[in-house]
């Protein structure tokens, strides 16, 4: 074994000064991006939102939000006199990845702040690492209601409305005025279940009847099973729990197979992209939102012009719902940093909550609620506009009534959420 | 309970994504056949169709990108066949990882230029809409689909069957005396084969994205059922391929709504099931792949 | 080695059958292998050699027909099971561990080595038993010296040697060669028919072989396949002379040599 | 290998200095037991298994499950990890054992897509998407691991650091055992293998086999170090991962490869992911380049410079043969033609 011993011998010195080599340039980097973080001793905010996977675009729209907000709050000087810096990851839609590039910004970069998220999926194992270290995370745009309830954290403050909330907002509009004979198409997966869930809770409440439920696995590229099965059931309403690409290609096809004549569609939540992404002749049905750019109310139209200004040839140049929650989620925690006088999250957490938000460019202000962390919004009922009543390309929606945020808010009773106590959470920053 | 109305639409639905399916499969097929290369970008070469006939469209029509798209994507296979190239004779590893890493290049390729928001395809407008026919209440669009799809597999019949290359294909690559006795330029051929081979899945590209819609993901979910289609159906083997894109499509395509959850699952069970009963796949012969 | 205890034939084909799709390639051969001897099976191209030499060996399987081994019927048996029972072959075209040294080579085709397969904890080389019975079958090809040369440094015929050597480390009773003197030049050539003269004083050998002086020279018995059959049989003088043999064999065999 | 010991020993003191961190090194020591383990199977027995990231993930949920479920102490989780990877891992081998060359690859990749969607099917016990989040490695016995800050995340990197030394000699052993000795023989040449008398099938069983155990640990680790059990470890992705890691090391090339891949590997991507937005196009770039240009990894190249005369001696050989042999067609895959 003579010549093979050698050889071993070889790469293990090979494998040292490989490794050394990699070092060094790795080092480099590091230091690189170290020197620029030697500031003023900024406030470093951690900003996780996804640029590739199922809600890149949703995820980036969040980001543009933040940012706008946090160059207002420079040019303005920062907060407590400290500039603010933001560092920004893809967390890729992917909840292992996302929890690994939270520990880099954790540990490595000293963020002081954590902010972001679209799917729950993310935002769930996101908050309970925030938790683990105390730092604070801000949860922008996800709205399973898990977040709010069992899964609650004391750092951790939810910025959309949740799935309950959507469901009820619309259970009884539908059941007045599109029928009580309800059939529902639910996405196969944590979001999908949770909003079927509220959905048949609804359903009882306005005394409307199920006559079936179809469930719709991810991947699904092909509906026309479930459409056809849709027409031989003759629903009046017809709920799509379905979200992402899925819900595109189901109207893509429900248009195909004429079903979208076939009966009132529904789809509780309906994420801007989604509905943009289709062609004007193929947008139907009615859903939710909790803020759309055509609003007049106080500070709205300004904050568009800015946003427009800022992201002039972003993919989507005005900001949607998801920016609106990222804005505003962004403005507050800044805020909030002002008003705690620190960046120590004990005190920031005490200035956050109970705090009412008058400027949220809505009729009605949000509450963000101490005992679950959820920032309670009005919620407005929309439905597609036809090609022919669109201002223009980004005008997609009508809105057809909205709802003060008490009147949808989940009550404390239904709450699920046992929170830590602050003397639980360990101290972070300042 | 389904009607005889709906099973009648389903089956012909289960035939209509078994179509479009063998069409992947056996452009997936023939360079796993001709090459040895498992190529992993096939999908995503599936999704620049879309996207290349979702840019061309404006231009020249939806049919002038089905002409048009499918080139652009055989083009980009003869590029990255320069690659793959230099795989060949050597563990099937390195092509399979080759492509891999091309696949993720050209996701993001995507993400480049289209951005990862959804867009769709406005099929021609003569084929818009539903269509009834007795009970019969179907899409129009997807009938056009029936015929283009049956017109590419009969040309890719006649390639196998009546071409040397099918000949070789068939037998397997390997058999260089066999190429040789043809007098055939293997380089030349291999290059052609895969230019054929990720056209075919430009083509299914441009077909099935006014149905699906496109997003940056949508071809590696395209790979997937292509790959076990030839597993099932068996390496070279035409008719395989075939049946095994229609033995899935009606497969998935009814199970979503009898269990819906495993819609996706028994395509992986039919798989594990052919194979436990006829190891080379349902019509597969030996091959030295297996060597 | 029990050879001196074997009274009948210690190898033995029953009317060996096997066609390739429509081309029948062996017809109905009986071959009778003695023990302590070294028999050839010789014909010219196309006669069906390799086929009935993977019939023996097992990588093929006869459509009809029997194998018998000692007596009892291998038919069945896969070509490891084959070797377990001491019916070792070689490739012609060389099939050599080439990343091996010849240390290894050697080493891992011994029984010893086999029977503790899953062991995964002691390292190879600690084997003794393995690695002595290693030594000395290197000695015996002489490659005495080169232990530590990876096989695809080595030169053809030292290959060659090697690929005879790693066969009789399997402790084979039957030794089955596969032309082993194919691609050889003349010197090597003379190093390997001794080693297989000095082989084939205690040990069964079969070799399917073209090199015709090579085969009479060392063989006790000849069996001559043409056209799938068994054409003629016995000592080496009488096949030199047997007519019909002339005929169809040799009077390829100059064109194979041409070829060769 | 005690300098591979030694350096990631004082690793945590030098990540900051790399533009590291201790969750990186933790990262990298799982990974590599991971790929060690499977590089048993694609470096030593040349099988291309491509769904090797199912049996990683498949452990995380095993260890999650058990834990949430059953058993809140982390050893006993940490084992049924291990045991239930290793008999799934028994299992599937049962189907593949006999595979060799694109048809292995075929078939592990379906198989382990299988795997992946099964998370989604049983979604009530693994949660799906959600994954299994709020696992405790509160059990180790190490005082003050509860509460997790820097200090704590320091523990836990000596914790795997433990694993990744015995998981590292217990291989180290493996390969140069009478049956590492065969798997080698086998990736070589099957044929001879057999006439040997080995019986291929059966040690290609267990080579799949052992080297799921060792995904089964590296996974149960992974879960501890990220609080939770993911879908994602188990895609496609993440198997062509592992396999580059070996490939980009050298995994054909030396026992070491794997380890210097996953540290390469997961560094770059690393940077990549803060340098640029479209890092994955890099990424992708980076893995055709490796491919293309170095297909025996950096330590097979390292070596080739090393000992240019046995390469050239080599080129020789294999004319040799070839002009020998009718079979070694350019175009004939060999099981190990690539070492």
């Amino acid at each position: 074994m003579k010549t093979k011993a050698t050889s071993k011998e070889v790469t293990r010195r090979e494998l040292l000064r490989g490794a050394a080599a990699i070092g060094v340039g790795v080092g480099f980097i590091g230091n690189w991006r170290w020197a620029r973080a030697q500031a003023k001793k900024p406030i470093l905010i951690g900003l996780t939102c996804d640029a590739t996977g199922t809600f890149a675009d949703s995820g980036q729209c969040d980001r543009r939000a933040m940012i706008l907000a946090i160059e207002e709050f420079n040019a303005k000087g920062g907060v407590l006199g400290r500039p603010i810096e933001y560092k920004w990851e893809d967390t890729e839609t992917d909840a292992s990845v996302a929890v690994r590039k939270a520990q880099r910004l954790i540990e490595r970069d000293k963020i002081d702040f954590m902010i972001g998220a679209i799917s729950s999926a993310v935002a769930a194992p996101l908050s309970e690492l925030a938790q683990r270290y105390g730092i604070i995370y801000f949860n922008s745009n996800s709205s399973a209601d898990t977040v709010t309830n069992e899964k609650c954290q004391r750092v951790n403050f939810v910025w959309d409305c949740n799935t309950w909330q959507f469901a009820n907002a619309l259970g009884p509009l539908v059941s007045k005025t599109l029928g009580k004979k309800w059939f529902i198409l639910t996405h196969d997966y944590v979001w999908g279940k949770n909003v079927t869930k509220d959905t048949r809770e609804v359903m009882t409440k306005v005394g409307a009847q199920e006559l079936g439920e179809i469930l719709i696995p991810q991947g699904t590229r092909d509906f026309s099973a479930q459409l056809l099965r849709v027409r031989s059931m003759k629903p009046e309403v017809v709920i799509a729990n379905v979200a992402g690409i899925e819900q595109t290609a189901l109207r893509e096809q429900a248009f195909e197979f004429g079903s979208d004549k076939d009966a009132h569609w529904v789809f509780p939540q309906q994420d801007y992209p989604d509905l943009f992404a289709l062609d004007p002749k193929r947008r139907f049905g009615y859903f939710t939102t909790t803020w759309y750019h055509t609003l007049t109310d106080p500070g709205a139209q300004d904050f568009v012009q800015r946003f427009k200004k800022r992201w002039a040839g972003a993919p989507i140049e005005i900001p949607e719902n998801v920016a609106c929650n990222g804005y505003i989620a962004m403005r507050e925690m800044l805020r909030a940093i002002e008003r705690a006088g620190t960046t120590r999250n004990h005190e920031v957490i005490k200035a956050l909550e109970g705090h009412v938000i008058k400027d949220n460019f809505r009729k009605y202000p949000s509450t963000i609620r101490e005992w679950d962390h959820l920032v309670s919004n009005m919620i407005f009922l929309a439905k597609a506009k036809k090609p022919n009543e669109m201002k223009d390309k980004w005008d997609l929606m009508e809105l057809i009534g909205d709802l003060p945020p008490e009147q949808i808010a989940p009550p404390k009773e239904i709450s699920r959420c046992k929170m830590q106590s602050i003397a639980e959470t360990p101290v972070y920053g300042g | 309970m389904p009607g005889l109305a709906e099973l009648v639409t389903q089956i012909l639905n289960g035939f209509v994504l078994g179509l479009l399916y063998a069409i992947i499969a056996l452009g997936f097929m023939l360079i796993l056949g001709t090459m040895e290369v498992i190529n992993f970008s096939h999908g995503l070469l599936f999704a620049w169709g879309g996207y290349l006939a979702l840019t061309l469209q404006p231009y020249v029509g939806w049919w002038g990108a089905l002409g048009l798209a499918p080139v652009g994507v055989g083009l980009l296979g003869l590029l990255m066949e320069f690659g793959v190239r230099r795989t060949y004779g050597r563990d099937p590893l390195f092509g399979l990882l080759f492509t891999f890493g091309a696949a993720l290049a050209l996701e993001e390729l995507i993400r480049i230029f289209w951005g990862s928001r959804g867009y769709t395809i406005t099929a021609p407008a003569f084929v818009a809409g539903p269509f009834r026919l007795g009970f019969l209440y179907y899409s129009k669009y997807r009938l056009l689909v029936v015929v283009l799809a049956i017109l590419l597999l009969a040309f890719v019949w006649w390639f196998l069957e009546k071409t040397p290359y099918g000949a070789i294909i068939k037998a397997g690559a390997h058999d260089s005396e066999m190429v040789m006795a043809l007098g055939i330029n293997i380089g030349l051929m291999r290059n052609l084969v895969f230019g054929l081979g990720t056209a075919m899945a430009g083509i299914a590209g441009v077909v099935a994205s006014p149905m699906w819609s496109l997003k940056p993901t949508v071809g590696a979910e395209a790979l997937m059922p292509a790959f076990i289609i030839v597993v099932i159906g068996g390496i070279g083997s035409f008719w395989g391929a075939v049946a095994g894109g229609l033995l899935v499509g009606m497969a998935s395509g009814l199970s979503n709504l009898v269990i819906p959850r495993g819609s996706i699952l028994v395509m992986y069970l039919l798989m594990v099931v052919v194979l436990l009963w006829r190891p080379r796949g349902l019509m597969g012969q030996k091959s030295i792949l297996e060597l | 080695m029990s050879v001196s205890e074997a009274t009948s034939p210690i190898l033995e084909t029953r009317g060996l059958r096997k066609a390739f799709g429509g081309h029948v390639v062996l017809e109905d051969v009986n071959l009778r292998f003695e023990p302590a001897r070294l028999s050839a099976i010789i014909g010219p191209n196309g006669a069906g050699k390799t086929t009935c030499f993977n019939l023996l060996n097992g990588f093929l399987a006869p459509d009809r027909g029997r194998i018998l081994f000692r007596g009892r019927d291998i038919t069945p048996l896969a070509p490891e099971e084959r070797a377990r029972l001491g019916m070792c072959r070689s490739f012609q075209i060389l099939n050599l561990f080439n990343d091996y040294t010849v240390l290894e080579n050697v080493r891992v085709a011994v029984p010893a080595m086999r029977q503790r397969g899953s062991n995964l904890w002691t390292p190879a080389g600690a084997i003794s038993e393995a690695e002595d019975k290693a030594a000395r079958i290197i000695r015996l090809i002489g490659l005495a010296g080169r232990e530590h040369v990876e096989a695809k440094y080595l030169s053809y015929g030292q290959r060659r040697l090697l690929e005879i050597g790693v066969t009789l480390a399997g402790e084979p009773e039957v030794l089955l060669l596969d032309e082993p003197t194919s691609g050889l030049g003349m010197r090597p050539m003379e190093t390997l028919r001794d080693l297989v003269k000095r082989l084939s004083e205690d040990l069964t050998i079969v070799v399917i072989e073209h090199d015709m002086d090579f085969v009479l020279a060392l063989s006790h018995h000849i069996a001559v396949l043409h056209r799938g059959m068994v054409i003629a049989e016995g000592p080496p003088e009488a096949i030199q002379n047997n007519a019909e043999v002339r005929e169809a064999y040799l009077g390829r065999l100059k064109y194979a040599r041409a070829t060769q | 290998m005690l300098g591979m010991f030694a350096l990631f020993l004082f690793l945590p003191a030098l990540m900051p200095f790399l533009g590291g961190y201790t969750y990186l090194g933790t990262e990298i020591m799982i990974w590599a037991i991971f790929a060690l383990g499977y590089n048993l199977l694609l470096g030593y027995t040349g099988l291309p298994a491509f769904g090797h990231g199912a049996f990683f993930g498949m452990a995380s949920y095993y260890l999650a499950i058990s834990q949430r479920d059953w058993t809140s102490g982390l050893w006993i989780p940490l084992l049924v990890g291990i045991v239930g990877t290793t008999i799934c891992g028994a299992v599937v081998a049962l189907f593949v054992a006999r595979k060799r060359g694109i048809y292995f690859s075929l078939l592990t990749i379906a198989f382990g897509v299988m795997f992946w969607f099964l998370v989604f099917v049983f979604e009530p016990w693994t949660g799906g998407e959600d994954g299994v989040t709020g696992i405790s490695r509160l059990s180790v016995g190490l005082p003050g691991l509860f509460e997790i800050s820097l200090r704590d995340n320091l523990a836990f990197y000596y914790f795997v650091y433990a694993f990744f030394v015995v998981a590292t000699i217990l291989l180290w052993r493996i390969v140069n055992s009478p049956f590492g000795q065969v798997i080698q023989a086998i990736k070589q040449s099957e044929t001879r293998a057999r006439a040997l008398g080995y019986n291929t099938v059966r040690y290609k069983w267990a080579v799949f086999t052992v080297s799921c155990a060792f995904a089964g640990l590296a996974g149960g680790l992974y879960v501890l170090a990220r609080f939770g059990a993911f879908h994602e470890p188990m895609s496609l992705h993440q198997s062509g991962n592992v396999v580059l890691m070996c490939l980009i090391g050298g995994g054909f090339a030396s026992f070491y490869g794997p380890v210097l891949g996953v540290a390469v590997f997961l560094m770059l991507r690393d940077l990549f992911s803060t340098l640029t937005d479209h890092w994955m196009l890099l990424y992708g770039l980076l893995f055709m380049g490796i491919i293309l240009f170095m297909p025996e990894g950096i330590l097979g190249l390292i070596k080739r410079i090393r000992q240019p005369a046995a390469f050239h001696d080599t080129q020789a050989a294999e004319a040799a043969r070839t002009e020998q042999t009718v079979t070694s067609a350019p175009s004939n895959p060999k099981p190990g033609g690539s070492s």
